[in-house]
């Protein structure tokens, strides 16, 4: 028998942990080629705006060590044809739907909410602060905790008390914890972590950044560090607070890395890029992780890199390769 | 979908290296035009992305290969480049909207610059079968960048070959001799695969003739399989509204007059979307 | 003739643009081993403390995708000890000498810029922001730009005027540009970037932090596309300050992009470690880069990624292979 | 220094993998209880530090060569590994203190643990050349992890062996049997090499006879070459002040009475420079 694997965001119930990372995972359709969306622990929407958004010129992407940029600059439809084409398709398959939000004030936040607020079949909002405000020279609200709170509190308000409000953060701040905590005061259910801090790169023959944009949002394996950096201080703060936690999750041990540092359920996005089929598999190898573990509930590994030094949990560890 | 297929032979061709891999599953479903993603730099690489590749030839061997060819630009191509016979391959595809064919036989001229002809073959062939009439112009700068002269010359009805350095057949680009081949040909359709510049220059000669183009672009992609937008492109719908496309799963072949190759690395203002610009 | 590779650090010249990252090269004669350390640009120490430190338990290091991530707790001898048995070897050798200090407070920075104010062959006193502040619960100067500048004038003030400070940062910040221009409104000649951004890795087998200290600095390629942009974003801010740029610099390539974006030397640290002889050789092939395209002069190539598009410098690439 | 060795050869040994390259320059200048850093996962890998390796051969051919013994671990001794012969390996060293030889001839009891007993036989080799009589003590959790029981028995004076499991030799600990070992040789000193755990039991039970014992420790090391301090451990100096010292210059080989066992981990409250501790 397997191992109980359902993983709570709040009050509401995902029968497994692995979702996949907004903007990563397309409309859902795309990824459905490969394997059956309605089987993720929930599948993330890029973040939707209230306008379309042609995005940011190309290049969009370059590669960095263990790592990659990108400045996609939310291109979507807007969340009128967002409602018409995409959300239906993802409902009718029983999919379980986080729909990721994005706006440059807090009005814009509030009304996005309330456009979804009557819709049918939405799991879970998660509101991408790492957006510019434009009200404040164009300063990224998760870089504020004010601006991160009052964007959540105006989400809050406007949707259904049953559907969580996940904040997600940014790691490129002096302080996450201040900022998690401000929004949790806010009103958000949970919180998703992290985003991609802003990086750069130049390539060197052309002499130019690599991206059109300049900068970028920096994921991959490379960022996992700053993760897990993360998910631990916030869960250490805020115990209570369910955390989706991402960055750089390519396999089974780097999804239980993060839940050991606190997070109750993990989202996979540049490793869709290479393998398709990463949200399965990884779900498989942390299934057996767990079971190699003497941990028959997903639960109870939430946060167990916590626990003091040389306490007895430290259960079944011997069953792997024995350290000298 | 996703095969981890064994290296069958290796080879150089010119400039070139060519990959023979046994990959059934995706060979059967190729069709001119599709692309394959490979994912490089084996365990432990510091390198995500996978790279893209044409399928040059599908084979039916060992349950069917597909043959690719690239040429050493970085990293990922470099270590393709070091491949050998018996070593796996993770491949994803087939990728990408194929070329449409012609519903009734035809002529058709098919261009291509550098390793961009390495697709035009198996599309020659599906022409032919369907009673078509092929030429081929293919060019390069310099003669080892040409990719698949003879296999043109036996194929062809005609073969026009051009480099820049002169060291090849005509001294100049494909866009210099195709409205000469177009007019002796009398050809009703081009396709063409190759660097933009070069699209954007056989577009021009088509449209000059009035007769339908298709080009197989290509742009910076990180996933291949239409999830990540980055591999985007300025291009006119149905409806005349521009849209940013996605190169790898609305294309890569696109009807030529529909791609704004000026635009192409911005965002046009009268894109759906563009900053400032007005909302559908 | 090979290309100038004079480096300025403010009014101070060095002859190419490649040090030691703090840190990372020992005392200097562990590397002596491998290669004259006279022949670097300069040579970074450790950070000197007043007093000797053990520093932090074992394990302090952890390898991460394209990183490393160390908790060492700035071990070390102490200022007078440095004085005594360290510095001397390296200014018998002309050896050019950043030294980089740390501190729990400003007065402890200053009291250490006053033990060296009156040592003869200091090249340059860099100041490690990243400690925490005892007198501000722990709080990393870096973060904070009042505490940083604040350190930095208190250093500034106490050291001999042609002596350059070079403050150094972190990237973990909502905005480095706001620290760095604080840093030079407090008195410092030129800046160092980036600092080891904080991270952690879990042991998945032992279910526990890998390091002893729970988190720790994270290093090498991994990080190189939040220097880059540290770098960019700060060079573009304040175009006449001295920058010298790090972060996973391990190739000739990768200390041009960083000069690319605006820095004027690059120091080398986690590179070390698999490289002893990485410093001449990244010299090496920063000099052939340059003469490939045609800069002939180091100092042409500071920045130059910042020109704006289609302006002419873009000479030489030509000679590269060509980009289809 | 640096050496861009070939791989000679590559063999199974039992649990480990044993790995012949060719090394000139460092093979010349190995001393027992030297040990080597390979650069692991070749170009453009995601693993930056190099892994270190006892040096358990040194042979002249080609110019010369060393011999690594290993047991797969993680990544970097899984690429190891997979090594073919032909294959090329970056190497730095001789690196380390290697153990310190008696100036007159002498008993010696040898005690390794799992592939600790790989730099036992150079030591081995240099002892008896200066008339020294060698007794080995191998052992490990189970049979397949003894490292080399054979040639312990061709040049050991005695050797005896033991297993957890019981299946080879006694069953049991090196400790338990060394006791006995020492007392038989009037041994008058012990080498140690092998886990932290073994090596704090070694040195009690040399202390217990009061004969010096050396003992080669291990530390997770990023460098190998003395400039990132993140290898050290808490070790008695001649002055009687508790350091914190790098195992990769400072030793691998200490002498055992001088190591902190059981604060190894930790800082020591009076170790120089311990925080809240008194300063020198
Ligand atoms: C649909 C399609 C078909 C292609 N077919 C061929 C082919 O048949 N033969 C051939 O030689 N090349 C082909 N290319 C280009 C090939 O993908 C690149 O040369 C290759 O990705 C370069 O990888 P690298 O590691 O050597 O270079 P790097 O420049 O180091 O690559 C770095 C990153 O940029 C991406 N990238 C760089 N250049 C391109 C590019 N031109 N197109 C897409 N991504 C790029 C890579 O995927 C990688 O993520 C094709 C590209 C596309 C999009
Ligand atoms: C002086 C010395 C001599 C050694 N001799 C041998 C030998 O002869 N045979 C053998 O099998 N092993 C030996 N080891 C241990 C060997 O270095 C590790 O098994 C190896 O580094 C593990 O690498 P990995 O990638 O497989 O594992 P990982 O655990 O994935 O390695 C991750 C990182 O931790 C470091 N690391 C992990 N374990 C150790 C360790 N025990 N010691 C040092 N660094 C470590 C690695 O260098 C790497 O940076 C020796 C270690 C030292 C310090
Ligand atoms: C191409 C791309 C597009 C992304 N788009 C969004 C987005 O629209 N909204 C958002 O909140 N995060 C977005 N992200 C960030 C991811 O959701 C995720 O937080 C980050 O990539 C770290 O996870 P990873 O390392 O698994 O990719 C995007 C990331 C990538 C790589
Ligand atoms: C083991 C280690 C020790 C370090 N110690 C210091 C230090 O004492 N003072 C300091 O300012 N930076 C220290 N650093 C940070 C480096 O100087 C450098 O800023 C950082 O590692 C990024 O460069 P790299 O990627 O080339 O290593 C240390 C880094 C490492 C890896
Ligand atoms: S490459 Fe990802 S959408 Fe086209
Ligand atoms: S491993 Fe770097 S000092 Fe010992």
């Amino acid at each position: 028998m397997g191992a109980d694997l359902r993983a709570y965001l709040a009050h509401v119930e995902l029968p497994n942990p692995v979702l996949t990372a907004s903007g990563c995972g397309g409309t859902g359709r795309e990824l459905a080629q490969f394997s059956d969306v309605a089987r993720l622990g929930a599948f993330t929407t890029r973040s939707i705006t209230m306008a379309p958004r042609a995005g940011r010129p190309t290049p969009r992407m370059a590669e960095t060590p263990s790592g990659l940029l990108n400045a996609v600059g939310l291109q979507g439809p807007g969340v009128d044809a967002f409602l018409q084409h995409e959300l239906p398709w993802l409902v009718e398959r029983g999919t379980r739907i986080v729909v990721s939000i994005g706006g440059g004030t807090a009005a814009e936040y509030a009304a996005l909410a309330r456009r979804l607020a009557d819709v049918p079949g939405i799991t879970a909002i998660e509101v991408n602060l790492s957006c510019p405000n434009i009200e404040d020279r164009g300063r990224v609200f998760a870089r504020e905790g004010s601006a991160a709170a009052e964007v959540i509190a105006s989400v809050r308000a406007a949707t259904r008390y049953d559907v969580p409000v996940i904040a997600k953060l940014s790691p490129d701040v002096a302080d996450v914890v201040a900022v998690a905590r401000a929004c949790v005061d806010g009103g958000a259910d949970a919180l998703a972590m992290i985003n991609t801090p802003v990086g750069m790169s130049i390539d060197v023959d052309t002499m130019r950044p690599a991206l059109a944009a300049g900068t970028g949002g920096l994921s991959g394996p490379a960022v996992r560090p700053l993760a897990v950096r993360c998910v631990w201080q916030v869960h250490a703060a805020l115990p209570g607070v369910p955390i989706v936690g991402m960055g750089g999750v390519t396999t089974g041990r780097d999804a239980l890395e993060l839940i050991l540092a606190g997070a109750c359920a993990v989202a996979v996005g540049t490793a869709l890029f290479n393998d398709p089929y990463a949200c399965p598999r990884i779900l498989r190898e942390l299934e057996e992780l767990l079971q190699r573990r003497g941990l028959d509930r997903l639960a109870d590994a939430v946060g167990l890199a916590h626990r003091p030094a040389g306490s007895q949990q430290r259960t079944r560890t011997d069953l792997e390769e024995s350290s000298l | 979908m996703q095969v981890t297929g064994t290296v069958l032979t290796t080879r150089r061709v010119d400039a070139y290296h060519a990959l023979t891999v046994v990959a059934p599953g995706i060979a059967d479903r190729c069709r001119p035009g599709h692309f394959v993603t490979a994912s490089v730099g084996g365990p432990n690489t510091s390198m995500l992305t996978r790279r893209a590749f044409a399928v040059h030839d599908v084979k039916p061997d060992y349950g069917g290969t597909v043959e690719l060819v690239f040429g050493v630009r970085g990293p990922g191509t470099a270590w393709l480049a070091d491949l050998r016979a018996r070593d796996t391959l993770d491949l994803v595809g087939p990728l990408g909207r194929p070329f449409p064919l012609p519903r009734d036989p035809c002529t058709c001229v098919l261009v291509g610059g550098e390793y961009g002809s390495a697709s035009l073959f198996a599309l020659a062939d599906a022409l032919q079968a369907r009673g078509c009439r092929v030429d081929f112009v293919l060019g390069a700068p310099s003669a080892d960048r040409v990719f698949g002269a003879l296999r043109a010359r036996r194929m062809g009805e005609t073969t026009t070959l051009t480099t820049e350095d002169g060291s090849l057949g005509m001294r100049g680009k494909v866009t210099d001799v195709l409205p000469g081949v177009i007019a002796d040909a009398r050809a009703d359709a081009v396709y063409a695969c190759g660097p933009m510049d070069m699209l954007r220059g056989v577009t021009a000669v088509a449209v000059e003739f009035d007769i339908p183009v298709q080009v197989a672009v290509e742009e910076r992609m990180a996933c291949g399989i239409g999830v990540c937008m980055t591999c985007v492109l300025p291009v006119i719908g149905d409806d005349g509204v521009t849209r940013m496309v996605r190169a790898c799963t609305d294309g890569p072949a696109f009807r030529g007059e529909r791609v704004r190759f000026e635009d192409v690395g911005t965002i046009p203002f009268d894109a759906l979307g563009a900053p400032g610009g007005r909302h559908a």
